[in-house]
């Protein structure tokens, strides 16, 4: 099978889905006719129609809050917030009610939607088009946090969330459309809360999400060179969360360095390291570090935007200083 | 509800507005429950009462089908027992009794009766218009004809998600209504000083090209029939309709708030038009004197005294039940 | 300004109408620029172009004092330069180069030039009219008689930080305009498809109170004139008021986006109403004939020329920019 | 002087500001004549007037984004935002506008302002009323972050946030208003990023913050009984993070509990455990623990709301257990 783009790959997973279940409706900005404005819902209005697929206006609120009173009532919404930025417009919904209406109802709702959104930097759009938002969803108990790194994951972990019965908020790496790999076979089903092992090695281990696989990736190859072995793990998703492959991967290695596109003050790997320094404390033979963005907005010029963010160049100075250690 | 009166037999209209009394009065005493259960230190938190505001809930759910969906807000007991929930685990809600409707979980901000389309009580002001906004784009999508509610204060007019929610209605041609409960507060500051229209959610319609119409919220068959109409509309697919319920709560906007800030004279006159008062002269146009009334008083104090006995004797929740409800599948943890 | 024409000296009318000319031709051909160098690859990330928009800014401007506040969104290039900044401080910016407007940090969506009162460029729809409010608010405690605009789309009009900023801005009677910029899009979908009236922002002024008005936004006369009046009541302590000007971009909404969504007669009814060409008409009216417009064409050719070639040439910003600015000091850091 | 009231403490710091800067002006729901839902803006409507107090609708974006124009222009605004789950609905400016409008201009504008607010849990306020939320402003680069403990620091860290050329999100803690402690003297401010050791031990290192201070000082009391000496370090804000003081204790210590309201997951003492596990790998003697909120959203009951959050009684199993290791 040919390679096929992380892009095409997000309307294959939704498509798929949507001809499983006739209850899986899209709504969003521009989605329809217009195909999305990263081309990510591309042949969903064609082949699903207007009843399917609906453009809404800017109302980030009114598209969060609307998807989940038609997930109470059977449906399942997949919503699409342009930026994931724009989760800050509709926070109230992400934060305090989507991730709670089944708790504090004592189980008498629930909340079966995906909420998708084009995450992460290195393009250029500066302080407000950028960000890398993961960590906010993951301070919220109840939300489901999915962020691959790969098309056949993309589809993959897009059947999962779609057929999730709690809510999934669903990033969709900017930086990743254009990129290829092989395509999901079908009926490709990756289940929410599985760590991959995407590379083996013995002297320690990468942990990474989204962007930061290829990052981390390209930083093996280069230690690889220089008799350093590192072992990648793809979380794929933050929430379940996989720690038991990481502390496996850590019991095998004994040191850790986990790579973050978010800043590191706050980052998600602040709690991937506190469990590490708990649980697997034995483990270890030298101290863990964090490859993470640097504590700023993200800066408009491409030069300023790398410097900020994690490179495959810092993992590696990083990995470097610490098998020397 | 087969009722005999001082003069035989009732008529239908008045055997459908006395037992529209009846819930209402029911509710009442589930306040006044609630505000002594508060007092005594058996309710903790906190708790919005919406005594005085009955007539909306009662009026409104007299409207309704069944399967149609009602969401409300943290002022929302009169909304949930008017959509079925009993008395009983409302106040055990109240009192943190495994009984309660959300087993303790909500509390008095968030009750819930979801098997009688209740769908919530939000605490968060605004935030449950889009989601009824959905329930409707839901039933429609689902082709059932059922309609959604979304009842919500004065105050709330003034939050981004109203106007979010009413401009997609609105495109969209969704079955669904807003009830606005003006009160004529938010907490303690009187809604006209802070909103730049006379009449905060009918005077914003028309920016979202939708009907209007201020009403007598203390006057149920009021709000029963302009709440006909515009259920009828949405449901032949004539799209959302903004109403304005005009009411008055008689207690404080929550808790022991004794509402010092509202003048004297304008809670007499209030106090002069309770919905209840309202019925019962109503009733008594119709001929239904006292005895069928302080009837449905008394069963009213009845269950009331029964529920209060019975949340009182039930157990608390199970430490366990902190944990559950978090995820679909209880078993499911947020790590391995 | 002083321009001789064939008819030899103008009349104040046609010198100001001209000098207003003059700023809309130099953005228009900063626009193109944009888009000759965002196609060149010169400029990365993404630009939103205000061509076929510039009466909006420039008339607008006219009608400001210099310390009054304009905020911009991400199609703000022409606000930017009718408040002051520079072709090639704006290019610069875009090109990623030190010497842009915010030293390559802000970008094409963030364009600022804080000391002539253009008080940023916000990129979230919406934000930024609850800041205008807030600067109006500041203006009135300040006692300075400055007033703020909040320039805007016709798609902001559907979120709801444009109504939460209208209200707030009605009941504290701020001197803020709010000047919807309606270009019939929001990205790629008319804006009529997702917005429950027909004028998006005029339609809802009611809803807060305010008055409002339909403009020809490609008329810099019309702009200038009905903002002078909004203007002068505001600093009057007259309040707000909605201004939406009817206008339309050149090109696609950002990018390289063709707009092929858009009908062909629709385009091409908008390109004659152009406004560079109704104010060639009108300056023709006035008894200018084209020597002084052409005149005026080629000094707007050589500023873009020479900004380009000075933005081309500048430095890029030091690596070390990326950790400036962030705190008020510079030393501070998050963490010890 | 007689002990006041964190409650009272929150006023007076806001008072003692106005009298001294005329630009100082506060807005909020109800905090004019009504004096505030928690009492915490008593008698500055009577001393300053309404043009300085400031009644607003229900409009959190209307608030805060107000503020921010305010402040861009020359005054000090002092916002309300009554609980601070509320902050979900401004998440667009606390987390996009507010803390990066000084950044993304290149340094031409700045938004000294405070957003005050009323955090965390233990009243029986429900899962929308109830959170601890200082991990959500913690993970957005250009907020400082204060969560004091006493009325003294309230007094102090409310000059400082008010002073400060920053945004500034001061957490006012809904389960500490009525608690006692000594009034802040005359012209008392404390600066912003300095942590107090509010306890000196030996054996473990526990760091706190607003809440849990005064939990782990109980916590302390019933260790030391049991011959067992726990350091209090009370962080008093999380940016500005005073990591030195950390790190310091932990030298002397060799053992580290973090007591957190906020969930585990996401939590702040993520990043705090992450840079303890690098920085301070070889003062441990023992894994780092972290004693935070079950990942749950807040439930109603009392009983069930004291399990999910940390007591006393789980620190001291916690470090009874670590100081066994
Ligand atoms: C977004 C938000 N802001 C503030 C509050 C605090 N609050 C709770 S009720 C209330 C007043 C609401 O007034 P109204 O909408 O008129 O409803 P009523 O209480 O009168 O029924 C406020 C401000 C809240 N719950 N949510
Ligand atoms: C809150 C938010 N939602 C979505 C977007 C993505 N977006 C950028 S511009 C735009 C269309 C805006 O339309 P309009 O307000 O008419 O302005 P125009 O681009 O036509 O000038 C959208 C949806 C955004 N920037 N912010
Ligand atoms: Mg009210
Ligand atoms: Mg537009």
């Amino acid at each position: 099978m040919a390679d096929v783009t992380y892009r095409d790959a997000v309307a294959d997973g939704i498509a798929r889905e949507m001809r499983r279940d006739p209850t899986v409706v899209c709504l969003g900005e521009d989605i329809g006719a217009a195909e999305g404005v990263f081309k990510t819902t591309v042949g969903l209005f064609q082949e699903f129609g207007p009843k399917r697929v609906w453009d809404t206006p800017i109302s980030e609120q009114a598209i969060v809050g609307a998807a989940l009173g038609a997930a109470m009532t059977g449906m399942r919404p997949v919503a699409e917030i342009m930026f994931s930025d724009f989760l800050a417009c509709c926070w109230d919904y992400m934060a305090n009610e989507i991730p709670k209406v089944r708790y504090m109802t004592g189980g008498q709702l629930s909340a079966p939607l995906v909420v998708r959104t084009a995450n992460g930097g290195g393009l250029g759009f500066g302080a407000q088009h950028s960000q890398a938002v993961e960590n906010w969803t993951f301070t919220v108990p109840g939300l489901k946090v999915v962020a691959p790194s790969t098309p056949a994951d993309v589809v993959g972990l897009m059947a999962s969330a779609i057929r999730s019965e709690d809510p999934v908020v669903f990033f969709e790496h900017k930086g990743l459309l254009a990129t290829k790999g092989p395509a999901a076979p079908d009926d490709h089903v990756v289940p929410l809360g599985e760590a991959a092992v995407v590379r083996d090695g013995s002297d320690v281990t990468l942990v990474a999400l989204a962007s930061t696989v290829p990052t981390s990736l390209a930083a093996a190859d280069v230690l690889a060179e220089e008799g350093i072995s590192a072992e990648v793990v793809d979380l794929r998703c933050l929430v379940p969360l996989d720690m038991r492959r990481v502390l496996d991967s850590v019991q095998r290695t004994s040191r850790l360095v986990i790579v973050e596109e978010n800043p590191y003050q706050g980052g998600w790997g602040g709690t991937v390291a506190s469990i590490v320094a708990d649980e697997g404390f034995e483990l270890l033979d030298a101290p863990i570090r964090r490859v993470a963005a640097a504590c700023v907005p993200l800066p408009f010029a491409d030069v300023l935007e790398a410097e900020a963010i994690p490179s495959a160049d810092d993992v590696v100075d990083t990995v470097r200083r610490l098998t020397a250690y | 509800m087969a009722v005999s009166t001082e003069a035989g037999q009732l008529t239908d209209q008045a055997a459908e507005l006395l037992d529209l009394y009846q819930q209402m009065a029911v509710i009442r005493r589930t306040e006044k429950a609630a505000n002594d259960l508060f007092l005594a230190g058996l309710v903790k938190g906190t708790t919005h009462l919406a005594a005085g505001q009955e007539a909306v809930a009662v009026g409104a759910s007299a409207a309704l089908r069944p399967d149609d969906y009602v969401f409300a807000t943290y002022r929302g007991h009169h909304h949930a027992m008017a959509r079925g929930a009993s008395p009983e685990a409302c106040l055990a809600e109240l009192m943190s009794k495994s009984t309660g409707l959300c087993g303790a979980k909500g509390g008095s901000m968030h009750l819930t009766k979801a098997d009688t389309g209740m769908l919530g009580s939000y605490a968060i002001v605004g935030s449950h218009l889009p989601m009824a906004t959905g329930a409707a784009w839901s039933a429609t999508l689902r082709g059932t004809e059922q309609v959604a509610v979304a009842f919500f204060g004065d105050g709330a007019t003034n939050i981004g998600a109203f106007h979010e929610a009413l401009n997609l209605a609105a495109v969209w041609r969704l079955p669904v209504l807003f009830v606005c409960e003006n009160n004529l507060y938010m907490e303690y500051t009187p809604i006209g000083s802070v909103t730049a229209v006379a009449n905060p959610a009918a005077d914003r319609a028309s920016a979202h090209n939708l009907p209007s119409e201020v009403i007598d919220g203390n006057d149920v068959l009021v709000v029963r029939d302009r709440m006909s109409e515009a259920v009828a509309r949405a449901r032949a697919g004539g799209g959302p309709t903004v109403l304005e319920a005009r009411t008055y709560r008689h207690y404080g906007h929550s808790r022991t708030d004794p509402a010092k800030y509202r003048p004297e004279d304008e809670v007499r006159d209030w106090m002069a038009r309770d919905p209840l008062t309202v019925t019962r002269e109503q009733l008594s146009r119709l001929g239904i004197g006292d005895g069928p009334l302080d009837e449905a008083d008394q069963r009213a104090d009845q269950i009331i005294a029964a529920a209060v006995d019975a949340a009182k004797a039930a157990p608390g929740p199970d430490l366990g039940a902190t944990y559950t409800h978090v995820w679909a599948e209880e078993s499911t943890t947020w790590r391995t």
